[in-house]
């Protein structure tokens, strides 16, 4: 190997490590590692690549499922929903990125998850985005935020010709800054073209393809450049990786024809730490070697030096092998579709990834060494005694009257309409989308196969299709970690049983602060302890996740943030239910629901109140319990709509079926905060012929009609509804 | 009866366009280098960011080689459609008058609006009748139509304004409310409006297949070929 | 040769993201900023500066809606 | 007092605009044009011009991925 100075402990302090893991490097390398080892390590032995504080806990998560068919350890996980058709998502953060530069940050959080999604095979056919930020009112900086991420995400998503049908927004001060920005991506395959990053088979070929290569977010790693930089040179270094999604759709096409054609033995997307992550995590798996030829690599500017080569994030690559005798079909692909192919390296039977310059040897590390050696850490996890976070800033009176609060609560940064936000958003490319944003609790996509052909519709004219919703709500996961990720994954299922969709599959984004910090780790475990249990009571597999660690300001950690995305299936699309009232007279029903209080609610909230120590517990079976009646009646177009009630609490959620549908009701409901505005879990309003909605338990409680809102003594025009309900336009201006 | 539906790299809308022509008619995808258009009678430029659409929309798509076969067949009397990118494509080859600039608004808008037709007896509309209101979807940020106003006061005079948001619903701040126009011959037209994304009630209206079936039948009498 | 080509929206056509811009100011507590236009500006290398008009017109820019104007580095200075 | 605001991609920064550019210039006949790169041009009127630097590095450009120059008419010349 080359005669330079290795850099010494020093400088992999300053990359992150850990003095006793490079003590441990050394012992595993037998010798100090050279400047392109020790990036490699730096980067495979982070938090982000080797979930070194997570992965212990993430093992307790199930993942078996009858529809299951790729679990967690893939680019993305998949599950079956009939026809020959699997289904693969994942839901990932860009956090940090974004807080840098907002809108290619976004951006490029949404290519990173569409790549994980086509790397195993699948068309990306949906994406969701859930997005965090400080209190817009208060913070220029949050709106800054909000407006340059849903510009990203749109750029991307509506560039590629992938609809963006969902997704959630809250606003809470802990978020001020450390904004999330989490992205889902669904994705369609025949079953049979569904691939794995396993490399095998010495000798095959490994092929880069897609966008060159420059210095793209190598960021903390370039203390390792030999040459010092002078300030002028500082823009050598850009961190900020620009998104391209051009490059990324020519990318999209390729790489499925690729897999159509069967030339591919694996194919890896370059995500974070760029090639030196997907070249190890397909030897690994593959248990083989490689050999890279970091010479071969096609740039976009002259001068990298290998360790920039093999940690660059540039985007739009991504990593594949073929059998030496596909390798000549493989670039014919490629050019057809304007892709860059580029062989640079091979398969071998060494078990070590070995980096070569003009055929000289510039780093030679075992790939067990890189993956699986990492040190894991055992959390601490002690629960604080004193609050973690201070009461928001109080915007209602106490004394505020039932139709001021109502106004107060949908004009409100956490309830008010998104539409001005998805608006920028395309929801309808690729002719799928049966309930776009805002029409139902979950989006409802007709399965057509991946080409846009819809199945002949079943016997009685039933139109199959999948249905996905994303949900978290991290000051209810704050008041009580376990409490309120139960509440988050029965929301998504709650949502999937409105539009008549029984769950087949899980995915989650673990957005925490510090797990060294023992409330933190106490937040986190928690949290994953009940998001394991919620979804055994529901026995729905985790298949993939993602997880964010490390989020937060100077103030302390942000509310801890677990993402649940689900995806489920339902018969017949044409009996989705929508969340709009439709029909004047229909009878309005309530399932309250479970454990319903006002600690943590959006009510006390406004109020300034603290969040509460702990949350009243769900009785998880009965929750479940609650879900299968209520789809069974969709299914059976029993119901004219279905609502489950949510942040705000009924009133809430009864005002929003209204606004939706363009109605009036007039109902009864307690003169108590409690029940009109209490939040719990799997509660519900629907409308339809009063028989039905007493046959599922729900009291009954008004009808539809009218121009206003009433409730005893409360009356409030639709109009004037309307207008608190579009507070956000102002935040787009 | 065959539509060739373009394909640019960066088209989005194609393949939606391609289902929703084999709803009234026979349909196929045609590569942007090709020149040959497969038979096919009746043209659509579909929607999506053709080449990225970095420099302008449109702007780069128009000199593809595809596009000389589509502006021979248009001299011939071929029908062609350019729906949103695939209209300012046909308006950056000037088989269209006229641009399409930035939104008022500026940002991206996805929104299902209401056009009227006033015009019902192109080959584009003829199954519609004038002043039928139609639900379609509008998605883009650069769709604002304009026209230097004696351009605007002729197409008004011959009728060469198919279509228009109705009173409320210009998404874009279009000069006249238009959301649609042919040339003088009546044989190409453009709008921002997706009526490919109009083709079924569950998906949000059906109303953007009239527009298709119009094609269909009209491409059937004239028959250039 | 290097080459610059600015490219302006014509006068009289409204200009949307100039008018963000200056709807932005007073928060940010700019003042006494306005009429603000936004265009493009491209800066290519090339060999014949001659050919540089034509690639303007058929091209860079859109007569209709846009002027354009070229700038180079002047060889005699 | 009228100003021009040249904002344009930094270097080493992904610059996708312009190599779209570049790349369908050989089909359209244009030989000897490289190095293309796409940014925007502003033009206002402003009141004192030494408030523009913070403007440029506030508003009208992302310092992170662009670098902005300004040019007024020069009241010397
Ligand atoms: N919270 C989680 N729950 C379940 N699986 C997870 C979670 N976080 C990460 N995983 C799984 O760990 C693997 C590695 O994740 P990641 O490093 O994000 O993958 P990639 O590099 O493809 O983005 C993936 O298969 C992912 O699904
Ligand atoms: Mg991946």
């Amino acid at each position: 190997m080359g005669a330079e100075a290795p850099p010494g402990l020093a400088e992999a302090v300053e990359l992150g490590l850990t003095e006793g893991e490079y003590a441990l490097i050394v012992e595993l390398l037998g010798r100090e590692p050279v400047q392109v080892e020790l990036a490699c390590f730096s980067l495979l032995w982070s938090e982000h690549c080797s979930y070194k504080h997570s992965r212990a806990l993430l093992s307790t998560l199930p993942t078996e499922g009858p529809a299951l068919v790729m679990g967690p350890g893939e680019n993305a996980g998949a599950v079956d929903v009939g026809d020959g058709m699997v289904v693969a998502f994942k839901v990932e953060s860009h956090n940090h990125p974004s807080a840098v530069e907002p809108f290619q940050g976004a951006a490029t959080g949404v290519g990173g998850i569409l790549r994980d999604v086509f790397a195993v095979g699948a068309r990306p056919i949906a994406i969701l985005d859930s997005l965090r930020f400080g209190e817009p009112a208060q913070s220029e900086r949050s709106r800054y935020l909000l407006d340059h991420a849903v510009g990203g995400i749109g750029h991307y998503g509506n560039s590629i010709g992938v609809p963006t049908v969902g997704g959630e927004v809250y606003f809470e001060a802990p978020y001020e800054q450390n904004c999330l920005i989490n992205a889902m991506c669904l994705g369609l395959a025949p079953r049979e073209r569904l691939i794995r990053s396993a490399a095998a088979g010495p000798d095959n070929v490994l092929i880069l393809f897609g966008a060159r290569t420059g210095r793209d977010g190598i960021g903390g790693a370039s203390v390792l450049a030999s040459a010092e930089l002078s300030a002028d040179d500082e823009h050598k270094r850009p961190s900020v990786q620009i998104g391209d999604p051009f490059e990324e759709k020519k990318l999209l096409e390729c790489s499925l024809e690729l897999l159509d054609r069967g030339l591919l033995v694996a194919l890896q997307d370059l995500g974070a730490a760029g090639l030196t992550s997907s070249a190890a995590e397909m030897a690994s798996k593959g248990e083989v070697g490689v050999d890279l030829h970091v010479d071969r690599v096609p740039l976009r500017e002259p001068g990298l030096e290998p360790f920039e080569i093999m940690v660059s994030e540039s985007q739009e690559r991504m990593l594949c092998v073929a059998t030496p005798d596909r390798v000549a079909d493989v670039l014919a692909i490629c050019a057809h579709h304007e892709v860059h192919g580029t062989p640079i390296g091979t398969v071998t039977d060494t078990g070590r990834m070995r980096i070569f310059e003009h055929g000289e040897m510039v780093g030679d590390m075992p790939v067990r060494a890189l993956v699986d050696d990492c040190p894991r850490y055992a959390l601490d996890p002690r629960k604080p005694e004193a609050p973690l976070y201070p009461p928001p800033a109080r915007s209602l009176d106490r004394g505020a009257g039932a139709a001021q609060t109502l106004t107060a609560l949908l004009a409100s940064a956490n309830l008010s309409s998104r539409r001005p936000l998805f608006e920028q958003y395309d929801a309808l490319v690729q002719s799928r989308t049966v309930r776009r944003p805002e029409q139902a609790d979950a989006s409802v996509l007709l399965l057509s196969d991946p080409d846009g052909r819809e199945p002949a519709p079943g016997p009685l004219g039933e139109r199959p299709a999948i249905a996905v919703s994303i949900d978290g709500s991290g000051r209810r996961v704050a008041a009580d970690p376990y409490t309120g990720t139960v509440a988050a994954v029965l929301e998504c299922a709650a949502n999937l049983a409105c539009v008549g969709a029984e769950p087949l599959g899980l995915t989650n984004c673990l957005n925490f602060g510090n797990p060294e910090k023992p409330h933190v780790a106490w937040q986190l475990s928690e949290s994953v302890r009940g998001l394991g249990d919620a979804c055994r009571a529901l026995s729905v597999p985790v298949v993939g996740g993602n997880v964010s660690l490390y989020n937060e300001g100077a103030d302390g950690p942000i509310y801890p943030t677990p993402v649940v995305g689900m995806v489920g299936a339902l018969p017949d699309a044409r009996r989705a239910a929508p969340l709009a009232f439709q029909r004047r007279g229909d009878a309005i029903g309530v399932i309250a629901p479970l454990g319903a209080s006002l600690g943590a609610s959006e009510l006390h909230k406004l109020r300034g109140e603290p969040l509460p120590d702990g949350l009243p517990a769900i009785d998880l079976p009965a929750a479940v319990a609650r879900l299968t009646p209520i789809r069974d009646a969709v299914r059976a177009g029993e119901l004219s709509s279905v609502h489950d009630i949510a942040e705000g609490g009924a009133l809430v959620a009864i005002a929003e079926c209204c606004l939706a549908g363009a109605l009036g009701a007039e109902i009864e409901l307690e003169d108590d905060d409690e029940a009109r505005f209490g939040e719990g879990a799997v509660g519900f309003v629907l409308s339809g012929p009063e028989p039905a909605l007493r046959a599922l338990g729900a009291r009954v409680i008004g009808t539809v009609g009218g121009e206003a809102l009433r409730a005893g003594a409360l009356s409030i025009p639709l109009a004037e509804l309307a207008e608190a309900h579009g507070a956000l336009a102002a935040l787009f201006r | 009866m065959r539509f060739g539906i373009v394909r640019f790299p960066g088209s989005c809308d194609e393949v939606d366009a391609l289902r929703a022509a084999e709803r009234v008619g026979d349909a196929t995808l045609l590569w942007h280098t090709e020149r040959d258009l497969k038979g096919a009678d009746a043209i659509i430029v579909p929607g999506g960011f053709s080449y990225g659409d970095y420099l302008r929309c449109g702007a780069i798509a128009r000199f593809a080689p595809v596009m000389e076969a589509v502006a021979e067949h248009a001299r011939e009397g071929g029908l062609v459609l350019g729906i949103c990118n695939g209209f300012q494509v046909l308006c950056e080859a000037g088989l269209l008058p006229g641009a399409l600039l930035p939104n008022t608004g500026v940002r991206f808008l996805c929104r299902q609006v209401d056009v009227q037709v006033e015009n019902a007896s192109t080959p584009f509309t003829w199954r519609c009748e004038r002043r039928d209101t139609l639900s379609i979807p509008v998605k883009h940020t650069t769709g604002r139509y304009y026209a230097p106003e004696e351009v605007l006061d002729d197409l008004e005079a011959h009728r060469r304004i198919v279509l228009r948001y109705a009173p409320g619903h210009n998404p874009n701040g279009s000069s006249r409310d238009v959301a649609g126009v042919c040339s003088e011959q009546g044989n190409v037209m453009g709008l921002m409006p997706h009526p490919e994304h109009a083709v079924d009630p569950l998906t949000g209206s059906d109303d953007g297949l009239r527009l298709l079936e119009s094609m269909a039948s009209a491409a059937r009498v004239v028959g250039h070929h | 040769m290097k080459a610059r080509v600015l490219i302006r929206p014509r006068a009289g056509i409204l200009e949307p993201q100039g008018q963000a811009v200056e709807r932005a100011l007073p928060a940010l507590g700019f003042s006494g900023v306005r009429g603000v236009r936004v265009g493009r500006l491209i800066e290519l290398d090339v060999d014949d500066p001659a050919t540089l008009p034509e690639l303007c017109r058929r091209l860079l820019s859109n007569p209709l809606i846009e002027d354009y104007e070229i700038q180079t580095e002047d060889p005699a200075s």
